[in-house]
């Protein structure tokens, strides 16, 4: 029977966690996460969980160490954001490169310089690379089913690799929302027994992690690490319908609001597509027709499904809240990718909104699908990449 | 109950505003209602003036913005009139829900409300100081919230109330916040 | 040995067979030899445990040959080898001579 | 029971680290993973430093050790050990586990004294059960013979190169031992290949003590030290009877000299061998040569002080 709660985003992220009830956790603090560690840490100090927590001096030693955990054999998490991301940088791609299924709820943060502490996607941006998979959620509720699901994804005897679960910090992370929790018992059954593959504790077959390659075989290494990444999606839509079972929540690679007659649409992530849908439902009021497409696995990118939601539409902007200085936000060169081999592509715009926490208002989708709107009727789009809601 | 209600509250840091406003939230979580409940962040710390919002609807919340045209303003302390415009982005028939000692004509003509905007005063410090010997003027501001929007039954906010606060403090600082709360949903002063 | 191609490699890159060094010799890297005589040898096993190739054998606790598939030449036994009255139990040799 | 401390008992023992390593012709830090190694009675996991010693004991198919071992990455041999530590507890308190382990790290100085410090003095404070070995050869040797804070003064590295204006090293070695032991961690120690039955004892008692442990080796390099292929022993035997590597145990904050000098040598008689130091022996230099003798046998002293007399 599901709970109905009203949760901050971290709460209900640390509440999955502790339905999971990992072996080990790494736990160290930083803004927004913060709050999502410290209620695992009191679930920990109160016998409510039987996980072992580290409670490490930097994120690259908790990262460091929820690899040697996870090597070890074992079910490990930990959470972080911004700064936290960034300095595990190195790590991510030796978890990935050992393929080490660690589940990690990322609160998206912009990045130093300057200092800020708000809600972006720059983190997790730049950790698009690391070979971690990465699930994006618009809300607590698609922030606490995604951490659920995680497990089953990165554990998944064939993909055994670690997923980062993003959500938006303060606007998500901090915000109460009404949401609904599975039952304890539910969850630990959704995500089973964790299943051991090559763990060094094994003292019987010593085994040798984090071999120097040369060039030998480092990049025949890193070609089966790709061909790993291909079967996560099948992997994805298999857990989120086992998850729609168990929940009635229908989960897929990516969401569409009334995309399949639109003629403009905008491609964004995570809390900014809730806006974005109540301003679309205010335009199609007005008889034009705007849809959205929301992108969950960001890491590995659905490029031909993308393609194939997107090919009809007339006039599409992808919005991006994270900058590639020099070039086109992250997910605008995603998307562009997607529809290059399209023969009749839709014509594409990029607009980079809200960092470092700058508010995403229904002005700034109203005055996008107007913008795409006049695009779809005169073929023409003036500036391709801009920024939104910035002062001039 | 119109499809969603929005709330803004003014306060600053340390009068238990975010609190308010998630004790609210939590409160009107039934009846299968959605709710929403967060502050603004910033590195301001006890003193400096802060916002939280509120949104109540009968359907799913997607909205993730600040909440721009609130149907109910709340100030949590008077001082702040003077100081920002807590009026700002107001309808025509907001309700203005003031911590103050004044008389409600006094603070309508202050804000220069229009004729379909309700201006109600409660004197929420002194019922703080009365029913827990502190300034903390946040559950009798819950209490007024409630009875000038009807969002929830009394019994209900008193219950959530008590289930809020259990979590942290002594019996004695629940049974004052209950009366409190109780004292601010009567005491309300309209003009 | 036909090299391996993606599809052949081990999960993670992970090592699965412990002390597979062994199939590496080294021995080739040696360009001096040490020469055990067994008749100086007094049995302290101090070549053994400074050995930084493991290549003396030493079975029952007693030192045999050396290993030569292993031992780099590096000549620490033959320095370390206090010898039997003043006469050395290892002494080093130019490979190949 | 552990293993009786006689070369003849040890030699009946396989091997944990195995030949066919690619380490340096002459290297001393093979012969400090051997001794620990075989100081070590119990199922052991091994967590390594990306260092000399990494790269060359595990490349491709081939690992020359025959225990669970893991390399992640430079700066945190403890951090990552403290995880597998950790999942060991996890899995021992649910019964999953039921064999006692023991966990060394190994670092070099670089991945210990500098860059992975950090990790190491988290690991420590937050006491893990394991022992972290430092083989200290005094520089990044693996980059090619960069200044390391274990660098000792007045030595030539190839980013502190003797030249004509500044004659290599300028500052002193930092102290990690000391450091190690203002953790206030149960046991720290300082050990060498060339007393190897001292350095096994270190390493027992280390693993019969619960919680974080640390024990600094000194191992030769002699690419780096500019030495003999053939004299690792003998000079981390020199480095101890100059007292520039006194032998010496903290054991639960009473520090005890493990290995008295019969005759405390000059330190020249442990730089002359060493083609690093070279350049102190010109008489410009004179000055810095001083300096040196001058610090080791303050140190000594205050060593002295500090120890337990027997």
């Amino acid at each position: 029977m599901a709970k109905v709660v009203a949760v901050t985003g971290n709460e209900a992220c640390a509440n999955a966690l502790r339905q999971v009830n990992p072996d080990v956790c790494g736990i160290y603090p930083i803004t927004p996460q913060t709050d999502m560690m410290q209620r695992f840490a009191s679930y920990i100090a109160d016998g409510k969980v039987d996980t072992e927590s580290i409670l490490v001096e930097s994120e690259h030693s908790s990262m460091s160490a929820c690899i040697g955990a996870a090597a070890a054999g074992g079910r490990v998490v930990t959470a972080t954001s911004s700064q936290g991301l960034a300095l595990m940088w190195e790590m991510l791609h030796i978890a990935s490169g050992d393929r080490l299924p660690i589940i990690m709820p990322v609160v998206n943060r912009a990045l130093s310089a300057p200092l800020n502490i708000h809600g972006d996607h720059s983190d997790a941006m730049g950790a698009r690379d690391t070979g971690w998979i990465q699930l994006w959620s618009e809300n607590g509720q698609e922030a606490y089913d995604n951490t659920i699901q995680a497990f089953r994804i990165g554990e998944h005897m064939e993909i055994r690799l670690p997923v980062m679960v993003c959500l938006d910090g303060f606007i998500i992370s901090h915000s109460i929302e009404r949401m609904e929790y599975l039952e304890d018992q539910e969850v630990r059954d959704f995500v089973g027994p964790f299943k051991n593959f090559l763990p060094l504790l094994d003292l019987d077959k010593p085994k040798s992690y984090g071999p120097l390659i040369l060039t030998d075989l480092y990049h025949e290494y890193k070609r089966a690490q790709h061909e790993v990444m291909t079967k996560v999606k099948d992997v994805v839509l298999d857990v989120a319908k086992d998850f729609e079972k168990l929940s009635g929540r229908k989960y897929g690679i990516f969401e569409t609001y009334r995309l399949e007659d639109a003629d403009i649409a905008i491609v964004i992530l995570n809390s900014a597509a809730g806006t974005t849908k109540d301003v679309i439902d205010e335009f199609r009021d007005k008889g034009i027709k705007a849809g959205l497409l929301k992108p969950r696995l960001f890491r590995p990118f659905p490029f031909e499904e993308v393609a194939e939601a997107l090919k009809h539409v007339k006039a599409v902007c992808v919005m991006d809240r994270a900058d590639s200085f020099g070039g086109y936000g992250p997910l605008f060169m995603e998307v562009a990718s997607a529809l290059y081999p399209l023969e009749r592509k839709p014509l594409l715009l990029n607009k980079v909104y809200g960092l470092g926490g700058r508010d995403y208002l229904p002005s700034h989708a109203a005055q996008v699908l107007t913008e795409l709107h006049d695009i779809s009727r005169s073929g023409k789009v003036n500036v391709l990449k801009e920024y939104i809601g910035v002062r001039e | 109950m119109a499809e969603t209600v929005e709330i803004r509250w003014h306060g600053r840091g340390g009068q238990g505003t975010v609190t308010a406003a998630k004790v609210l939230a939590d409160a009107c979580l039934s009846g299968g209602r959605y709710v929403q409940a967060f502050p603004e962040y910033g590195p301001e710390r006890a003193g400096a003036p802060l916002r939280a919002y509120n949104r109540v609807a009968s359907k799913e919340l997607r909205m993730h913005c600040p909440v721009l045209e609130p149907d109910v303003v709340t100030v949590v302390d008077a001082t702040l009139l003077d100081s920002i415009n807590i009026a700002e982005g107001a309808k025509d028939n907001t309700a203005f829900v003031i911590n103050t000692t004044k008389d409600p004509k006094e603070i309508r003509a202050k804000l220069k409300a229009g004729p379909k905007q309700r201006v109600v005063t409660v004197d929420a410090t002194k019922i703080a100081l009365d029913c827990f010997g502190r300034a903390m003027p946040n559950s009798p501001m819950l209490g007024a919230v409630c009875k000038v929007t009807g969002l929830i039954s009394i019994d209900h906010l008193l219950d959530d109330v008590r289930k809020s606060f259990g979590k942290k403090f002594s019996q004695k600082i629940i049974d004052g916040n209950i009366e409190a709360t109780k004292r601010g949903y009567e005491e309300v002063k309209e003009g | 040995m036909k090299p391996k191609g993606w599809k052949d490699l081990p999960p993670g890159s992970v090592v699965l067979e412990g002390g597979s060094a062994a199939k590496f010799k080294t021995g080739s890297w040696r360009a001096f030899r040490p020469i055990w005589k067994d008749e100086n040898c007094i049995q302290c096993l101090f070549c053994w445990i400074y050995c930084p190739d493991m290549a003396v054998k030493v079975k029952d606790g007693k030192r045999g040959d050396f290993d030569y598939d292993y031992c780099k030449g590096c000549g620490i036994c033959a320095l370390e080898c206090p010898g039997k009255k003043g006469q050395k139990a290892i002494v080093m040799t130019e490979e190949g001579k | 029971m552990a293993t009786t401390l006689t070369l003849k008992e040890l030699s009946k023992k396989e091997d944990r680290f195995t030949h066919g390593h690619r380490m340096c012709s002459g290297c001393g830090a093979p012969i400090v993973v051997k001794i620990a190694l075989m100081a070590t009675d119990y199922p052991v996991v091994i967590s390594n430093a990306t260092g000399c010693l990494e790269v060359s004991s595990c490349i491709s198919e081939f690992t020359a050790w025959n225990v669970p071992w893991i390399h992640t990455a430079f700066e945190n041999a403890a951090a990552t050990l403290s995880g597998v530590e950790t999942m060991y507890r996890s899995l021992k308190k649910q019964g999953k586990m039921d064999r006692e382990v023991k966990f060394i790290a190994f670092g070099g100085d670089g991945g210990t004294y500098d860059i992975g410090f950090q990790s190491l003095s988290g690991a420590m404070e937050r006491g893990h059960d394991m022992i972290y070995i430092c083989y200290d050869n005094g520089a990044y040797m693996n980059t090619g013979i960069q200044r390391s804070s274990a660098t000792p003064l007045g030595a030539d590295t190839t980013t502190c190169p003797a030249g004509s204006v500044i004659p290599g090293k300028l500052r002193s070695r930092k102290n990690l031992t000391k450091i190690m032991a203002a953790h206030n961690i149960p046991y720290v120690a300082q050990a060498s290949p060339s007393h190897w039955q001292d350095f096994a004892k270190k390493v027992q008692k280390a693993h019969e003590i619960k919680g974080p442990k640390f024990i600094n080796v000194i191992a030769p390099c002699n690419r780096g030290w500019r030495s003999k292929t053939n004299d690792a022993i003998l000079l981390s035997r020199l480095a101890v009877n100059t007292c520039y590597w006194p032998l010496y145990e903290i054991e639960n904050g009473t520090t005890k000299i493990t290995v008295t000098p019969k005759q405390k040598l000059p330190i020249v008689d442990f730089l002359k061998p060493q083609g690093r130091f070279k350049h102190l022996f010109s008489p410009e230099n004179e000055g810095l040569l001083t300096q040196v003798q001058d610090e080791i046998d303050r140190e000594w002293e205050k060593l002295l002080k500090e120890a337990k007399t027997d």
